[in-house]
């Protein structure tokens, strides 16, 4: 009981638990309307999208990278689709969408993939360079306006319900989209793909040592070629299925989440130096802040605050887990390197 | 006579204008021991990576039975026998113990899926075959240097292999340790496994090897059979020069001790430790890793802070509590590891040299005269021999032993009155690390007092007046080079 | 104000330049429609220029560009009209007529064209607000951003219609003003908290062409239809389906090809000397009888705004 | 001045300096084919000079945090903070008059570079004490600077300046260079003599190189962390008060987009994102070539100013992409490159 305890107690997910407990009782007593089941279907709804970007963005970190092109790249590729789309008169469901979104996402990966694994360049320039090109191709080249009427099988999918929540006080309802099964299912897809494939451990193993892994015979080149090609996609369908809850298109509003969506997977401990984090803990971290950013209204943050409230929450939180590790690496005698024996 | 699992024939390398290897050839037979020496930069880590298929070598053939090629993959090195056991042990400290070990031989077999259980037992089966006891979940970085090379060894063992290669595998090993991997490697040869290994260490190498090929410059410089050389003659075909360890007698000792050190202790690192260190003294301090030598030696540069006891500097007790405090009271520390702790290798080698004088070739406001800087540069330059066209080039152009000098002008620069080195001439050749020793002993017949922590015993027997040892944080033993032997030290280490 | 014939130049040499506040969204695109049109129709050389994001400082550099250029007139719709006050008045100063739209405040133009006066927008749009909510329940208004001029003096002008107007409606106090973000999905967020902790929240006035139907969508999906209500801009056919369905009743509009086309007629004029007094015709829908606004020698307030409803809203053909 | 000379030959031999200076008359040739009489005059490069000192100062300032291996996310909230409160101050000296003498100028200036260096002061702090990841101390002090901005003001503008500040630092000196320009290039000036002549010059590029040589070697890394974010937060202090005569007015959001925008400079001026590499007259030429683009394609009514980020990632990836050969052509060993270009992006070790 005790060494779980301790544990525990070295764990950032542990902490991160700590603090969306808390959050959610300050919350439940600032509007009384946290633990209510239509309030939290409205969170679990509002996690889908910045929860696939973090998956794509955590594996991306875990292989020693930083990706900032991910909201560049979905919104060209949604917009793509859906303009081929409407242009077309497209009248199906949405499997034609989805293929031809992951199609544009996995291209448009793939072109990173070869500017980082071919040619060796570091993933923040590259990214940085990309997401400048695909928003230049989206709004230069197609010329991309706000679409406001999608395909009806992509907003029928978007608006699709697999329950409905109902709060018996207010009578509020909540829709849990069918979207949500899309997360949980990329979800599993990137757990099963980082803990039982090499593939996976491959990830791992360039972002702690990309030399060793090659030397021990991973495929670095493939590894990191598939893994932009991987997000590409994620990012892609994360950008489709907002199209789809809006019912329409904006090519812009997307673009400025890279920062908060990375801010949530390094809270959640993911080390930004590679090789370390858990999907949990990734999960945790994008929770805490979704939490954070769609509650600042139930919380009584006036609107001039928020910005300041926003702010102080991330640098506290980072300061926190900054400190906590630095004093666990004091502790270990890291600095030193001591061995222990 | 035994068949030979490698051959490699007239390789030639070159790496942006530097010749590495000039078309060398080398043969290994079945389980034999056979040592690769060499100065610093002679192209023995190259050839290595050639082997294994890190590198592509531009002319050349690597050979395995009768098998010819003129380029291979790492992983086709692996399928043919050949294992390779890095300077920097090429592990994944992010990783547990189990799959460092399991990755070689799942990704061999081209697996594309994780089978914990396999992979346990591939790594109960590994660690079984040295009777190496570790947790099998444990991140591999938390672990003990040694324990890390222990795994990598473990690892190279897997796969049938029959050739292992080790690059200076003895370089963050004490000598225990060194006795086991040795007793490994001859349990390795009775399977029938060869061993190539690489070292600066002559002792280690008369006692292990059986066939030695030395290189210089890149070319082939001697081979033959390790029971035909001497000392002497080894030393003669790395380097072309000829030397004789004197052991060092202090000259210019003074009267008060410079640095003593009373009772200091340090919770969970050393406890109690006393000792006083006079000018033109060097003194050894040698003990087994995690004796807490090092916390000591970083205590005495301000960067751990002792928990209680002093510290006298010329009989002032000083508070150092920043390595900017121990220097303004004289103390020069120079690093265990000189890559990531002493040197900014892709810095200019001048500024290497000056950057811990930087206030002494200023102005009060901080502007750099450049006269004197460049005058500064030019004079450690030549009073060390750093062999370098230029000082404005990157200090990482600087082979090993050079590199380890510039960390010594660093410091030298510095009016110091005590200097404590680290580990000074790890991974240094014979023919620099006479060098250093040279310049050490200089200096301390110049009036100042040093202290050299290490594991390499001749080292410390050779070149200090006064040798302590460390055992758990204790102080176990203070001799003097006349009472103390091999033997001896490591009694009082272990 | 302006000296008769300012240019020296044949007018097929003439360049006028639309700076939109940006180009992406449909509202300019809609603007442009209208430069794009005048320029056929009139076979001047005019074109519409636009930043690729929204932002002050951008608009003010491309103006500045255009002003190197030498181009003739510039007819600009500000992100915020106070940044654009020292660029503007280069402009001038460089014999450029400046012509501007949803720019009253400023001082550096020749003229500004008002499709309406914001503050009775804003009164406008509570006016929609209040029918639909039986002029009585509690309120707030949403905005892009705090920072943005044009809708916080809509929705200044919104709250102090309905003190004066309807006493049976309360500003909600806790929350006076919630940000969209100009981002639809924003806006729905931010709704679905309002509804959810302010229960007797009854309506929330939208401003940016992103709320309404932000808001919409959170009233459709918290099972608020019929109980909770919006208004706001919003252009016809983005909006068709969302009033056709009932959840907003009606949102309001000018069309913004024709204010763009107004501004181009009215550079022309300035350009060839012509007197601009009252009751000016540009010759464009809407803008055929401008006044000045009482008490300026520059603002020109038109006949403007449009409201869409369900029934009209297949109507307008944009 | 032999120094000097020898500076700028040596950094003309920097591959990536020379990379910017080809494109930069490339493109020069270009508008003096198809624009010429539109690009080529002096107002047009006086409109230029004018613009690029605002946002050139924050890329200076995020050059510093890059070569320490860091990262400063928060330059424009700093710039808008500070302009907001100088634009405050400057309303209450002014008074109703309006009326301000050079003197309070002065005065005001300095009240808002206090300002940048208090904001940079606590970025550093987060940095090198707390140990926050840089990119996010930064970013999250970014949303704090621009949330206190939006208190300040209430998210609305702040106008109705005495003209006089404006006229005179967005004015010109003799009618004929901007006055934005000399600020910018006394800023230039001082950097670069404080990179290449003083220690703390040479600190910082050892820093950014090895932080815990650096330690080893004595030197204070916290000390000259905080120094530089310190000095970033000024350089963002004086870009603010130049906004702040620019449009004569202030903001929470003006300049929104000059983060990314800067952070592109820096890296296409060659600096490296890892730290202890980058100079000076790489940043100030990657600024040149940003500005002569964009105003450039402003001369096209054609062609729509979308493309200008397309143009701006392209050349970064394309100098990106040549630098990948000439490096792979001078030494074919890729795999101690690897080591190196292994990627600890924006990250300080701790210790
Ligand atoms: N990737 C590389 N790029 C450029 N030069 C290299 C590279 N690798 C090695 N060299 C150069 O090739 C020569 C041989 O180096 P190598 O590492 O093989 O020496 P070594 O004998 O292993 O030395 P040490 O004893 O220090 O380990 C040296 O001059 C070295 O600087
Ligand atoms: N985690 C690590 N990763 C890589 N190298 C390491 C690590 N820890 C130690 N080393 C290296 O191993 C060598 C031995 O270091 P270590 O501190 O274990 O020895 P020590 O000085 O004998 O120990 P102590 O001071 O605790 O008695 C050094 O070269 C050091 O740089
Ligand atoms: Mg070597
Ligand atoms: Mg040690």
């Amino acid at each position: 009981m005790n060494r779980i305890m301790k544990n525990l107690m070295q764990r950032n997910e542990f902490y991160i638990s700590i603090a969306i407990v808390a959050l959610s009782i300050a919350i439940q007593l600032r509007s009384g309307q946290f633990f209510t089941s239509n309030n939290i279907v409205d969170l679990l709804s509002a996690l889908i999208v910045p929860g696939l970007f973090a998956l794509g963005a955590f594996m991306v970190i875990v292989s020693g990278g930083v990706d900032v092109s991910f909201p560049a790249l979905a919104s060209l590729s949604m917009y793509a689709t859906t303009r081929i789309l409407v242009d077309t008169n497209y009248q199906g469901g949405i499997l034609l969408p989805i293929v031809m979104s992951l199609c544009f996402g996995a291209i448009l990966g793939a072109v990173n993939g070869v500017l980082i694994a071919t040619f060796k360049l570091p993933p923040l320039i590259v990214t940085l360079g990309t997401s400048s090109v695909f928003k230049g191709i989206m709004q230069g080249v197609l010329n991309a306006v706000q679409i406001t009427v999608i395909p009806p099988g992509m907003s029928s999918f978007g608006t699709a319900a697999l329950f409905i929540a109902t709060n018996p006080q207010s009578g509020l309802t909540s829709r849990m989209p069918v979207a949500f099964l899309a997360l949980v299912i990329v979800l599993l897809i990137v757990y099963f793909v980082l803990q039982h494939t090499m593939y996976g451990r491959g990830l791992y193993a360039i972002g702690g040592n990309e030399v060793s892994a090659y030397r021990a015979g991973f495929n670095v080149w493939l590894i990191k070629f598939l893994l932009y090609v991987g997000v590409g996609m994620i990012s892609s369908l994360a950008g489709l299925i907002r199209v789809c809850m809006m019912t329409q298109a904006h090519p812009t509003n997307m673009l400025g989440m890279e920062m908060m969506v990375i801010a949530g997977v390094v809270l959640g401990g993911t080390a930004i130096t590679g090789g370390s984090g858990t999907l949990t803990g990734c999960m945790l971290g994008t929770i805490l802040l979704v939490m954070v950013e769609n509650s600042l209204i139930l919380l009584g943050v006036p609107t001039f605050w928020q910005g300041f409230f926003l702010g102080v929450f991330i640098i506290v939180g980072m300061g926190i887990s900054a400190l906590q590790v630095s004093r666990a690496i004091k502790a270990r005698g890291a600095l030193t390197r001591r061995v222990q024996q | 006579m035994a068949q030979s699992v490698l051959k490699v024939v007239d390789i030639k390398k070159s790496f942006a204008g530097v010749q590495a290897l000039k078309g060398v050839s080398l043969e290994i037979k079945a389980g034999e021991i056979h040592c690769l020496a060499g100065e610093n930069g002679s192209g023995k880590s190259t050839l290595i990576k050639i082997i294994s298929g890190v590198y592509t070598p531009d002319e050349g053939q690597i050979i395995f039975g009768d098998k010819v090629y003129s380029k291979i993959t790492p992983i086709e090195a692996i399928r043919n026998g050949i294992q390779v056991i890095y300077q920097d042990f090429s592990i994944f400290p992010n990783l547990s113990v189990m799959e460092n070990l399991a990755f070689n031989e799942e990704l061999a077999n081209k697996r594309k899926l994780v089978n914990r259980k396999r992979m346990k037992k591939i790594a109960q089966e590994a660690l079984a075959k040295i009777n190496f006891d570790v947790d099998l979940n444990a991140k591999v970085g938390s672990l003990s240097v040694a324990s890390k090379q222990l795994i990598a060894i473990c690892r190279a063992l897997m796969l049938n292999a029959r050739l292992i290669i080790m690059d200076e595998p003895t370089t963050a090993l004490t000598r225990k340790e060194v006795n086991a991997l040795f007793n490994i490697i001859l349990d390795l040869k009775k399977q029938g496994i060869a061993t190539l290994f690489v070292s600066h260490k002559l002792d280690e190498v008369f006692e292990i090897s059986e066939r030695f090929t030395i290189l210089r410059n890149g070319e082939k410089a001697a081979e033959g059979f390790t029971s035909e050389l001497d000392n002497k003659k080894f030393t003669y075909y790395m380097t072309g020069r000829e030397f004789e360890d004197k052991p060092f007698v202090p000259t210019n000792v003074s009267e008060d001790p410079v640095l003593s050190v009373e009772n200091l202790s340090m919770n969970g690192f050393y406890e109690n430790v006393n000792f006083s260190l006079h000018r033109g003294e060097i003194l050894g301090i040698t003990g087994l890793l995690g004796s807490g030598r090092t916390e000591l030696a970083l205590s005495l540069f301000g960067i751990m802070q002792a928990d209680t006891g002093t510290i006298k500097i010329d009989g002032e007790p000083v508070k150092l509590d920043s390595p900017e405090t121990a220097i303004n009271h004289g103390i020069g520390y120079v690093p265990e590891d000189r890559l990531t702790e002493g040197l900014f290798l892709p810095q200019s080698i001048g500024d290497n040299i000056i950057v811990s004088e930087l206030d002494k070739l200023s102005s009060r406001l901080g502007i750099i005269d450049r006269d004197k800087k460049k005058e500064e540069i030019r004079q450690w330059v030549d009073k060390l021999s750093i062999a370098t066209p230029n000082p404005d080039n990157a200090c990482s152009t600087l082979s090993g032993g050079n590199q380890q000098r510039v960390v010594l002008a660093k410091w030298l620069s510095r009016d110091l009155k005590v200097l404590v080195l680290n580990g000074p001439t790890m991974g240094v050749d014979i023919g620099s690390k006479h060098d250093i020793h040279q310049i050490l002993r200089r200096l301390a017949e110049q009036g100042l007092g040093i202290i050299i922590i290490s594991d390499d015993i001749p080292e410390i027997l050779t070149n200090c007046s006064k040798i302590l040892i460390m055992r758990n944080g204790r102080i176990s033993a203070a001799l003097t080079p006349d009472e103390a032997d091999t033997q001896v030290l490591a009694r009082y280490m272990m | 104000s302006s000296p008769a014939g300012k240019s020296k130049k044949s007018e097929s040499e003439w360049e006028i330049v639309v700076v939109p506040k940006d180009a992406s969204n449909p509202w300019f695109i809609r603007m442009e429609v209208g430069v794009k049109e005048f320029a056929k129709e009139t076979g001047l050389n005019v074109y519409q220029k636009g930043t690729p994001e929204i932002d002050a400082t951008l608009q003010s550099q491309l103006i500045q560009d255009l002003i190197a250029a030498k181009v003739d007139a510039i007819c600009v719709v500000p992100v915020d009209p106070g940044s654009l006050e020292p660029v503007l008045k280069q402009a001038r100063d460089a014999g450029i007529v400046v012509i501007a739209h949803e720019g009253a405040s400023l001082k550096n133009v020749d003229y500004d064209i008002e499709a309406f006066n914001n503050e009775q927008y804003g009164a406008f749009i509570m006016d929609n607000l209040a029918e639909a909510m039986g002029e009585e329940g509690l309120y707030t208004t949403m905005v892009a951003h705090v920072t943005n001029a044009s809708h916080n003096e809509w929705a200044d002008g919104g709250v102090k219609h309905q003190k004066e107007k309807y006493p049976n409606m309360k500003l909600l106090e806790e929350e006076p003003r919630v940000e969209s973000e100009d981002n639809g999905d924003v806006a729905y967020q931010k709704a679905k908290e309002l509804f959810k902790k302010y229960p007797d929240l009854k309506g929330i006035m939208g401003t940016s062409s992103y709320d309404a139907p932000g808001i919409a969508r959170a009233i459709q999906e918290l099972g608020l239809v019929g109980k909770a209500f919006t208004s706001g801009t919003g252009m016809p056919a983005a909006n068709a389906e969302l009033l056709k369905s009932g959840i907003v009743k009606s949102l309001t509009l000018w069309d913004p090809a024709l204010a763009g086309k107004a501004m181009c007629a009215l550079a022309v004029k300035v350009l060839r000397g012509e007197e601009i007094k009252d009751h000016l015709d540009l010759s464009v829908e809407g803008y055929t009888d401008l006044t000045f606004k009482e008490g300026s020698t520059t603002v020109l307030e038109g006949k403007g705004w449009i409201v869409i409803t369900a029934e009209n809203v297949d109507s307008f053909g944009f | 001045m032999k120094l000097q000379i020898k500076n700028i030959s040596t950094a003309i031999k920097d591959i990536h300096i020379k990379r910017l200076l080809v494109i930069m008359v490339l493109w020069m040739i270009f508008m003096g084919i198809f624009r010429f009489d539109k690009f080529y005059t002096l107002i047009n490069f006086q409109t230029m000079a004018a613009q690029f000192p605002e946002f050139g100062l924050m890329a200076l300032g995020i050059m510093l945090c890059m070569i320490s291996g860091g990262i400063d996310l928060s330059v424009v909230g700093v710039a808008n903070f500070v302009a907001i409160a100088s634009g405050q101050l400057l309303k209450i000296i002014a008074g109703g008059a309006g009326e301000l003498n050079g003197f309070e100028i002065l005065l005001v200036m300095l009240f808002g570079m206090a300002i940048g260096l208090a904001a940079g002061f606590f970025n550093g702090i987060l940095v090198s004490k707390v140990k926050i990841p840089p990119i996010l101390a930064t970013l999250g002090s970014y949303e704090l600077f621009r949330g206190i901005a939006i208190i300040l003001t209430g998210g609305k503008a702040v106008s109705g300046l005495p003209i006089k500040y404006a006229e005179t630092i967005a004015g010109k000196l003799f009618g004929l260079i901007p006055v934005q320009l000399l600020f910018f290039a006394a800023v230039v000036l001082i950097l670069s003599y404080l990179l290449n002549r003083t220690t703390y010059g040479i600190k910082l590029y050892m820093l950014g190189t090895n932080a815990t040589a650096a330690m080893f070697s004595g030197h204070r890394t916290e000390r000259v962390l905080i120094q530089t974010y310190a000095l970033s937060g000024i350089c963002a202090a004086l870009g603010g008060l130049i906004m702040l005569a620019n449009y004569n007015s202030a903001r929470a959001d003006y300049g929104a987009v000059y983060t990314l925008q800067c952070v592109l400079i820096v890296v296409l001026g060659g600096v490296n994102p890892m730290g202890g590499k980058g100079r000076i007259s790489g940043t100030v030429l990657a600024i040149c070539v940003l500005q002569m683009l964009s105003s450039g394609i402003n001369r096209f009514p054609e062609i729509s100013s979308f493309y200008i980020p397309l143009f701006w990632g392209g050349v970064l990836l394309l100098v990106m992409v040549l630098n990948y050969y000439r490096e792979n052509k001078q030494s074919q060993g890729g795999h101690k490159k690897a080591v190196i270009s292994k990627y600890r992006i924006w990250v300080r070790k701790s210790g």
